[in-house]
C-alpha cells in the first residue's frame, strides 16, 4: 500500500498540480487528445458533435435531391434567412439557461419592428433613432417580465403568454390603420439587410484574424496554465487547431464568394453568438446565468442576487428579440400584422433546444443558438427547393427534424449508460 | 463579548413548530457546538442565520447589533459563511465554478488560472480525493461534495463559520483533516458554529455544547465538564435510551 | 333570443362575424363600413363586431355568444364554409336569419349571400399578370405562391389562379402554399427559386399583397430585376408598391358597396323584412360585386378618387413622392 | 426534560398515532379545521384556491361590463367550449407531470378527426367504428413518440414538435383536395355534441349521488382510520362537506337547467377529469407518474419501468387529444384543415399550466385541466361579450390572463417565505 | 456459501477509473463493512450491485449462479434492497408515498390506511423523529430522510440489504436502533453490506471488513483480528497519516 502513494509523492514534481490523482488515465500529446475524443464519443459527451454530424446527413439528402441546394448562392441565400430568427434564438437560449422560457419572443420582434417602421417611415424618425427605440421597447418589455416573475412568481410561462397576446394587439393598434408598412428598398436598414455584403479581401481577413486570436489567446492561456504548473494544450495542438479554423472557415467563405459572400446581417450574428459566449463562459454574469438555472436555491445561498439575473435573462432575450424583429423587417423591407407571427416563436425556441439547450435549465451555449437555426434553417430551403405539395412539405419537415436531432441518440444512450444521464 | 447571539427565535413550519424560543450566544474564537436528535431543528437554526429562512420572531445581534438577515447575501456581508447540510451545490457546475460561485476572481474575464490553482490548494489541505476540478460536481461522490462545500466557505474571510454537519460524508482522513481546519479556525479568532451527531468530534473540537431537543433550548454545557453519556441524555431526553442499552448490552458480548 | 318577429329594429343587436386578421381588409374596412351605414340606417342598433383570428371553433363561440345576446340578424364570413353551417343552423333554429357575407356556406342555406368570389378574384389576378408577362414577351414560366395550406379561402383563390394559369400556355415553375400567408415564408420560398431557376422566372402570380411583398423584396434580396408580381387586397403597402412599379397588380374589391350592402339587408332583417333576391347562389338569395383589377394605370381611377378606398396623402409619402408625381397623382 | 417525554407516553393511549409528535400544533373539531385553513393560507398552502379566486374576479368583472355573462344561456355555451380543449388539457396534464411535453396535441387532434371523418362520412364506416378508429390512431401516435423519446433520448420537445409538423402534414393529406368535411347534423356524434343535455331530474340525481358518494366514501375512510387509530374526519365535517357540494353544485345545475341545461359533452369532461384524479391519486400507476415527474431517477431505483410510465404517458396524452379533436369536430359539425390548429395547442397546455401544473413535472392534479379550461373560456367567452377591437381584444385577454394567474402571487410569495418553495 | 460473489469488477467514467478488478464476497448471515476513502469507488460499487450502473467488465454471482443486474428492477427481483448515499427519494411526494413507492399496497386502489399505519410502525422501530407521514420528503430534515430511505429498503422482504452510509445524517439515538437493526437483520440469515465512515460502527456491527483505496482492493480484514488502526492505515494508504497524527497531539493536549 505505501509504495503506491510514494509514486503519487514521486511523480507530485513532474505532473501538473490537476493531473495528480492515480485513477486519471494519462495521455500525452496529438494521440493522447485523440485517444481522449474517442473515449469522449464511447462515453457520450460529445458537445455539438451529434447535431453538427445530423446537419451533414440533412445536407447530403437535400443536395442529393436537388444539386442547387449547396451552391453557393443557395448557401448565402441560407445564411442571410439563419440571421434574424438565430440572433432571437440567441435570447431564448438565455432564458432557457436560467430555467425560464419565453414564448412570446415572436410578439416582441413583430411589435418593436412595427414601432421601429412607424417611428423611421411615418414619422420620418432617423433610422438609428427609430432602431433604438425599438431596442430600448425590447428592453423595457423583458425588464417588466423579470419585474412580474420577481415579485408575483408567477411562471414565465404564463407571463410569456400573456405577453404573447397582449403585445400582438398593441402590435395591431401600432399598425392602426395602415395595416402594413413598407420600409424604401433603398433605406440603409433593407440595404444592410439586402444587399451588403462583406468585400472579398475583408471577409479573408476576418478568417485570418479569427484563426490568429485564437491561437494567441490559446496560447497565452496554455503559458500561464504551465506557470503555475497546471496541464496544459501543447503549442502543436493549438497550431494545429488554428490551422483547422483557418482552412475550414476560409473554404467556407471562399466558396460564399464565389456569389456574392458573406452578408454582413450574418457577420452582426456571428458577432452576437461570439459575444454571449463570452460573456456566457468568461464573466462572473455568465457564471451566475448556469448557477441560477442549475440550481436557483443554492446560487441564492451563494449569495447571487437571483432576482437580477432572472430579469438580466428575460431583457436579453426580449431585447435580442427586438434586434432579431427589426433585421427580419428588414430583410423583408416591410412590416405587417403577421409579422413576428406564424412560426417564428416555435423556430425560435426550437432551434435554441436543438443546439442542445436544456428546458429544464443550466445546459446549454451560445452556439446552441448558431447551431439550431442552421438545422431549422436547412430543412426549410432544402424543401424550399423541392417542388412538393404541403402535406408533404410538412410531413417531411416533422421527419428530418426528428432525423437530425435523433443523431444525439447515440450519444445520449452511451452517456446514461456511463452514469452521465 | 459574543460575535453572534440570539434571543427568542421561533420558527413554525404550518402545522408544525420547528423552534421555540431559541437562545445563543458564539463568541470569537470559540467552538460551539450544536447538538440534538433528528429533527431537533439543527438545521433551521443554521438557515436563519445564514438568511436563508426568515424566523417568525426574535432577534439576532452580530457584534453586540441587532441584525436583519433576510437574504444569504446579507449574512455573506456580515462575514457568516455557512456549509449547508444539503450542501447547496450547483450539479451542473464543475468543482472550481462551484468554489468560486458568486466570488469569481476578476468579473469581466474570470481568472480561470488563477481559481484553477486556488482550488487546487484549498482541495489539498482538506486532503481531498477529487480527480478532476473541472468534472461537474454531478459526477463527484458524497465525501467529495462536501469537501467543495467546506472549501468554499473558506475562501472569503468569514468573522463566522457555520458548519452543519460537515463530516457526515467525509473519510476518516478527512475528517481529521476538518478537525483540524476548526482548530485553526478558531486559533484565528474566527467563532465557529459546528453541528455534529459524533459526540467524539464534538467533544474533541468544540468549547460549548448546545443541546436542541424538538425545537426547544435542552441545556448547554461546557465540554470539559459534561460526559458524553450527559450530552446524549439531554438529546434523548432520557438516561435511559437505545444508545445506552446499545453500550450495555454490547459490552455484556465482548468481555 | 327567438323574438325575430318584432316589427321596429330599434336597439337590435346585429351581429358582424369577419374570419381573419391575416388580411387588413376586415378590421379596416368591411367592419367600419357596415358600422357605418348601419349606424345610418338604424342609429339606435348596435353591431356586434368579432374577429375569428381564422379559427373555425372560435368563430363558432362568437355566434353562439351573439346568439345568447339575442342579435336580431348575424352576418358571417365564415372561416370555413363548411363548418359555418352548424351557426347557421343553431341561429336559424333560433329564428335569426343569417347573411353570408363574401365567402358562401354551401352547405347550409343561408338567408342571403352577399359577396364577390374568391375563385373569381383568384383568376382575375392570374389572368391579368399572365396577359402582361405575354405583353412582355418575357421567357420562363411562372412561380404561383398560394395562401395558407390550412385556409378555405386560399384554396378557392388559389383554384381560380390556375383556371388562369393552366390555360396560359406559359410553365408553371413551382406552386408553394405559404403557411399562414406568411410574407416572410414566402419571401425565402421564393428566393430558393430565384437560385433554383435564375432568368427563368418570367412572373410570380402571388394569391395576395403580404405574400407578393415578400416575393418582390425576394428579388430586391437577390439583387435580380423584380418580374410582374401579383397581389390582391389594394392594402396601401401594395398601392405603394404598384406606384412605384414594384409590384405589377392587385385587386380592389368594392368592400364599400359590399358592406353596406350587406348593411342594408340586415337591417331588412332586423325589421322583419325579407329582402328580394338580386340573383340566386348555392339555391341562396344573393347579391354578387365584381372586383376590379389594379394595376398602374388605373390606380388613381380605382383607389385614389374622391371616393376611394385610400387617401393620396396616406400613399404618397417621401419615398413614394417621385412616383407619385410621375403618374400624376395628386 | 424527563417530564416532558412522560407527557408524550401518557397521551400515546388517547392521541392518533399519527398526531402524537409534540411539536404539531393541535387542532380539533370544526374551528380546528377553520384555524387549520387559516394556516395553510398563511403558509401559501392553498392548492387550487387562489386560481378559483382568480375566476371569481375575472367573472365578476365581465358581468360587470355585461350582464349576459353570466346568464344560463352563455354559461351552458361555455360549459359545452370547455369541453373539448379541457380533455385534450387533461392529456397534457399528465403529460406535464411526467416532466416532459405534448406541442403537438393541436395536430394529433385535427388528424384524428380528420380521420374518423373521412372513414365516418367518405367511407360510410358506423359513426363508432370511425370513432375507435380516430382514438386507436391517437393511441398509436403516443405510443410511438413514447418508443422515440425512450429509445433515443430525443427531448419530447423535439419529438412532439416534429409531430406538430408531421402530423399536420398527414391531416392535409388525409383531408386531400375536398379540404373540409361536413358531419351530417343528424348523425348521433353530431347532436351528442350539439344538442344532448342531460335530462333536469336526471341532473338533479347526478348530484345526489355525487354529495352521497362523498359522504359515503368519507364517511367509510374515516372508519377505517379510527379502528387503525389514525386521526380522521369527523363526521360532521363530513356531513358539512356533503351538504355544501349538494346545495354548490345543486345551485349550478338549477341555473344551467333554466335554458338547456347540462350538456352531456360536458359530463364526459367532467367524468374523464374524475376518472384521472382517481388514477392518478389512488392507484399505484398515478404515483408512479408523480414519481417519475419529480425524480426519475429516484423512481427507477425504486423498481418502477420508467419508459413504460413515459410512454403510457404519451399515449393517454395523445388519446385524450384523438378524443378531445373527435368532441371538437362534432361540436363544429365539420373538419377542415385547420382543425387542431389555431391555439388549440397553446390553450391545451395553458390550461394545464394555469390550473397548476408544473411544467417541471411532479406538480399538478387532474383539476388542474378543468379550472385552467374555464378560466380560459371564461376570458375568451367574456371578451367574445365586449364588442372590441381585435387589437384591443389581444391586449385585454393577455392582461386577464395574467391577472387571474397573479392571484397566485400572494400564495406563491409566502410559501416562499415560509421555506416551501 | 456466499449469497453474492464479485470478480474482477471494473468500472471507468470518462477518464477516471473509479474500480479497477473489484473482488468481494459476501455470505448469507454476515455483515460486510465496505471502507475507504471519499471516492474511493465504494458507492459506485454499490450502484453496480444495485443495477444502477452497468460494470464494464467483471461477473456477479448471487446464490452461485452468475447473473446480470442491468437495471434496478433486475436487483429487486434478486432481493437486493439498497440504501443509496444520495437515498433516492422523491422530494414531491411524501413520507409514506416515498416509503410504498413501487410496491404500493393494493395497486387499483391504494389502501392508504393500512400503508400509514405500517409507515408509523416502520418509523417507530428506527426511533425517527418525523411529525407527520404526510408531508412531502422536501420539507424533512436530513436525518429524517435518511430515516425514511432505510425504512424503505426493509419493505419488501430481501435477501440482501445494502446500506451506503446509512447513519451519515442520524442522531445518535436513530443510529444505535440501525445497529441494532442491522444485527437484526444478520441474525434472520441476511446478507448486509454497510458502507460506513464510522471505524467504530464498524467494528461493532461487521464481520468483515474489505477496504478500497482508489477503487482497488486494499485488503479484507475479520473484524476481531485487526485493529482500529489498522484499518485506517489501509484507508490512507499508510500507518503515518493526519488521523493518527491528530490522535497523538490530541493525547499530548488533554492529559
Ligand atoms: N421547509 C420546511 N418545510 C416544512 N417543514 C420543515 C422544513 N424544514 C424543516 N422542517 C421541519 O422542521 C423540523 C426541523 O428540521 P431541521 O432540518 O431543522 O432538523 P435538524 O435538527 O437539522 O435534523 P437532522 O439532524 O436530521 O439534520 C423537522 O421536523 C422538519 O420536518
Ligand atoms: N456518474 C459519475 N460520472 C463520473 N464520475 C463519477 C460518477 N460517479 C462517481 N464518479 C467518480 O468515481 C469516483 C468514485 O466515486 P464513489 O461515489 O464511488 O466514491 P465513494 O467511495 O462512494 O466516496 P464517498 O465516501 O465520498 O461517498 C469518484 O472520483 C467520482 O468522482
Ligand atoms: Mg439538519
Ligand atoms: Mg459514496
Amino acid at each position: 500500500m505505501t509504495d503506491r502513494s510514494e509514486v503519487i509523492k514521486q511523480t507530485d514534481l513532474e505532473t501538473p498540480t490537476d493531473l495528480r490523482d492515480e485513477r486519471l488515465i494519462g495521455r500525452q500529446g496529438l494521440r493522447g487528445v485523440a485517444e481522449g475524443l474517442l473515449d469522449r464519443i464511447r462515453g457520450g459527451d460529445l458537445g455539438v458533435l451529434p447535431v453538427v454530424i445530423g446537419l451533414i446527413v440533412i445536407w447530403s439528402v437535400f443536395q442529393a435531391l436537388n444539386p442547387i441546394f449547396l451552391s453557393s448562392v443557395n448557401l448565402v441565400n441560407l445564411t442571410l434567412e439563419c440571421a434574424p430568427v438565430g440572433i432571437i434564438a440567441l435570447g431564448v437560449v438565455v432564458v432557457l439557461l436560467v430555467g425560464q422560457i419565453d414564448l412570446s419572443v415572436g410578439s416582441v420582434s413583430g411589435l418593436t419592428s412595427a414601432v421601429m417602421a412607424v417611428l423611421f417611415v411615418d414619422r420620418g424618425l432617423p433610422a438609428w433613432l427609430a432602431i433604438l427605440s425599438a431596442i430600448v421597447l425590447g428592453c423595457a418589455i423583458g425588464w417588466i417580465y423579470g419585474q412580474v416573475f420577481n415579485r408575483f412568481g408567477v411562471p414565465s410561462f404564463v407571463i410569456t403568454m400573456a405577453g404573447l397576446l397582449g403585445l400582438l394587439g398593441v402590435q395591431l393598434w401600432v399598425l392602426g390603420a395602415k395595416g402594413s408598412i413598407n420600409l424604401p428598398f433603398d433605406s440603409g436598414l433593407v440595404s444592410f439587410a439586402q444587399l451588403a455584403f462583406v468585400p472579398a479581401w475583408l471577409s479573408y481577413v476576418f478568417v485570418a484574424v479569427a484563426a490568429a486570436g485564437l491561437f494567441a489567446s490559446g496560447y497565452a492561456h496554455a503559458r500561464r496554465r504551465r506557470q503555475a504548473s497546471l496541464s496544459a494544450t501543447s503549442t502543436r495542438l493549438l497550431i494545429a487547431r488554428s490551422a483547422l479554423v483557418l482552412v475550414g472557415l476560409g473554404v467556407v467563405v471562399w466558396y460564399l464568394n464565389q456569389t456574392r459572400g458573406v452578408g454582413w446581417m450574418f457577420v452582426l450574428f456571428l458577432a452576437l453568438v461570439l459575444v454571449a459566449h463570452y460573456v456566457l463562459a468568461r464573466t462572473r454574469f455568465g457564471k451566475s446565468i448556469y448557477a441560477v438555472g442549475g440550481n436557483a436555491e443554492a446560487a441564492r445561498r451563494a449569495g447571487i442576487n437571483v432576482k437580477a439575473v432572472y430579469t438580466s435573462a428575460f431583457v436579453l432575450c426580449t431585447t435580442l428579440a427586438a434586434v432579431g424583429g427589426v433585421l427580419a423587417a428588414a430583410r423583408l423591407a416591410a412590416v405587417n400584422q403577421s409579422s413576428g407571427g406564424g412560426d417564428v416563436n416555435l423556430n425560435a425556441i426550437a432551434a435554441a433546444v436543438i443546439g442542445g439547450t436544456s428546458l429544464f435549465g443550466g445546459r446549454g451555449t451560445a452556439f446552441a443558438a448558431l447551431l439550431g437555426i442552421v438545422v431549422i434553417q436547412s430543412i426549410s430551403s432544402g424543401l424550399t427547393l423541392l417542388n412538393l405539395d404541403s402535406s408533404f412539405r410538412f410531413m417531411v419537415t416533422g421527419a428530418v427534424l426528428l432525423l437530425a436531432v435523433a443523431v444525439d441518440s447515440v450519444a445520449r444512450r452511451s452517456r446514461a449508460s456511463h452514469g452521465r444521464a | 463579548m459574543s460575535i453572534l447571539s440570539l434571543r427568542g427565535i421561533t420558527k413554525t413550519f404550518g402545522a408544525v413548530a420547528a423552534l421555540t424560543g431559541i437562545e445563543l450566544d458564539i463568541d470569537s474564537g470559540e467552538v460551539v457546538a450544536i447538538v440534538g436528535d433528528n429533527g431537533a431543528g439543527k438545521s433551521t437554526l443554521v438557515k436563519i442565520l445564514s438568511g436563508v429562512h426568515a424566523a417568525d420572531s426574535g432577534t439576532i445581534s452580530f457584534e453586540s447589533a441587532a441584525v436583519d438577515i433576510s437574504s444569504p447575501a446579507d449574512a455573506h456581508r456580515l462575514g457568516i459563511a455557512t456549509v449547508f447540510q444539503d450542501l447547496a451545490l450547483c450539479e451542473n457546475l464543475n468543482v472550481i465554478e462551484n468554489l468560486f460561485l458568486g466570488q469569481e476572481m476578476r468579473a469581466l474575464r474570470l481568472d480561470d488560472v488563477a481559481m484553477e490553482v486556488r482550488s487546487w490548494e484549498l482541495l489539498r489541505q482538506l486532503s481531498a480525493k477529487i480527480p478532476s476540478v473541472r468534472t461537474p460536481v454531478a459526477s463527484l461522490s458524497g465525501g467529495q461534495r462536501q469537501t467543495v462545500a467546506i472549501a468554499r466557505s473558506l475562501l472569503a474571510d468569514p468573522k463566522v463559520v457555520i458548519l452543519d454537519e460537515p463530516t457526515a460524508a467525509l473519510g476518516v482522513a478527512q475528517t481529521a483533516e476538518v478537525l483540524n481546519l476548526i482548530e485553526r479556525l478558531r486559533d484565528r479568532g474566527l467563532g465557529v458554529i459546528m453541528i455534529s451527531h459524533n459526540m467524539a468530534d464534538v467533544k474533541a473540537v468544540a468549547d460549548k455544547v448546545a443541546v436542541l431537543r424538538l425545537g426547544r433550548n435542552n441545556g448547554t454545557f461546557a465540554v470539559g465538564e459534561v460526559s458524553q453519556e450527559d450530552i446524549v441524555a439531554a438529546i434523548t431526553g432520557a438516561t435511559d435510551n437505545v444508545v445506552t442499552r446499545r453500550a450495555q448490552s454490547q459490552e455484556r458480548l465482548r468481555p | 333570443a327567438g323574438q325575430g318577429e318584432s316589427a321596429s329594429a330599434q336597439g337590435a343587436k346585429i351581429a358582424f362575424l369577419m374570419p381573419d386578421i391575416a388580411s387588413t381588409r376586415y378590421e379596416l374596412y368591411d367592419a367600419p363600413l357596415f358600422k357605418a351605414k348601419m349606424k345610418e340606417l338604424c342609429p339606435t342598433c348596435e353591431v356586434l363586431y368579432q374577429n375569428a383570428g381564422a379559427d373555425a371553433a372560435k368563430q363558432q363561440q362568437q355566434a353562439n355568444s351573439a346568439l345568447a345576446q339575442g342579435v336580431k340578424a348575424i352576418v358571417i364570413d365564415p372561416v370555413d364554409s363548411a363548418a359555418a353551417a352548424t351557426i347557421v343552423q343553431s341561429a336559424q333554429a333560433q329564428k335569426v336569419p343569417v347573411i353570408a357575407y363574401d365567402r358562401p356556406i354551401p352547405a347550409a342555406k343561408a338567408d342571403y349571400y352577399v359577396s364577390f368570389d374568391n375563385e373569381k378574384i383568384g383568376s382575375l389576378i392570374a389572368k391579368s399578370l399572365v396577359d402582361e408577362v405575354n405583353n412582355k414577351g418575357a421567357k420562363g414560366g411562372l412561380l404561383v405562391v398560394n395562401g395558407s395550406p390550412t385556409d378555405a379561402a386560399a384554396g378557392l383563390i388559389k383554384k381560380g389562379i390556375h383556371t388562369s394559369v393552366d390555360a396560359s400556355g406559359l410553365k408553371l415553375l413551382a406552386e408553394y402554399d405559404t403557411p399562414g400567408w406568411q410574407p416572410n415564408k414566402a419571401q425565402e420560398w421564393v428566393s430558393g427559386q430565384i437560385a433554383q431557376f435564375p432568368g427563368q422566372i418570367a412572373g410570380v402570380v402571388a394569391a395576395n399583397d403580404g405574400t407578393g411583398g415578400g416575393a418582390i423584396a425576394a428579388f430586391k434580396a437577390a439583387d435580380t430585376p423584380v418580374p410582374p408580381v401579383s397581389g390582391n387586397d389594394a392594402e396601401l403597402a401594395a398601392v405603394q408598391r404598384i406606384i412605384s412599379g414594384d409590384q405589377y397588380n392587385t385587386i380592389s374589391k368594392p368592400i364599400k358597396i359590399v358592406a353596406e350592402a350587406a348593411a342594408v339587408i340586415a337591417n331588412d332583417f332586423a325589421q322583419g323584412k325579407k329582402p328580394a333576391a338580386k340573383t340566386t347562389l348555392f339555391d341562396t338569395p344573393s347579391e354578387l360585386f365584381t372586383p376590379t383589377v389594379v394595376t398602374k394605370e388605373n390606380v388613381q381611377k380605382e383607389l385614389l378618387g374622391p371616393d376611394g378606398a385610400l387617401k393620396v396623402a396616406d400613399v404618397c409619402t417621401d419615398a413614394y413622392k417621385a412616383a407619385c408625381d410621375k403618374l400624376g397623382i395628386k
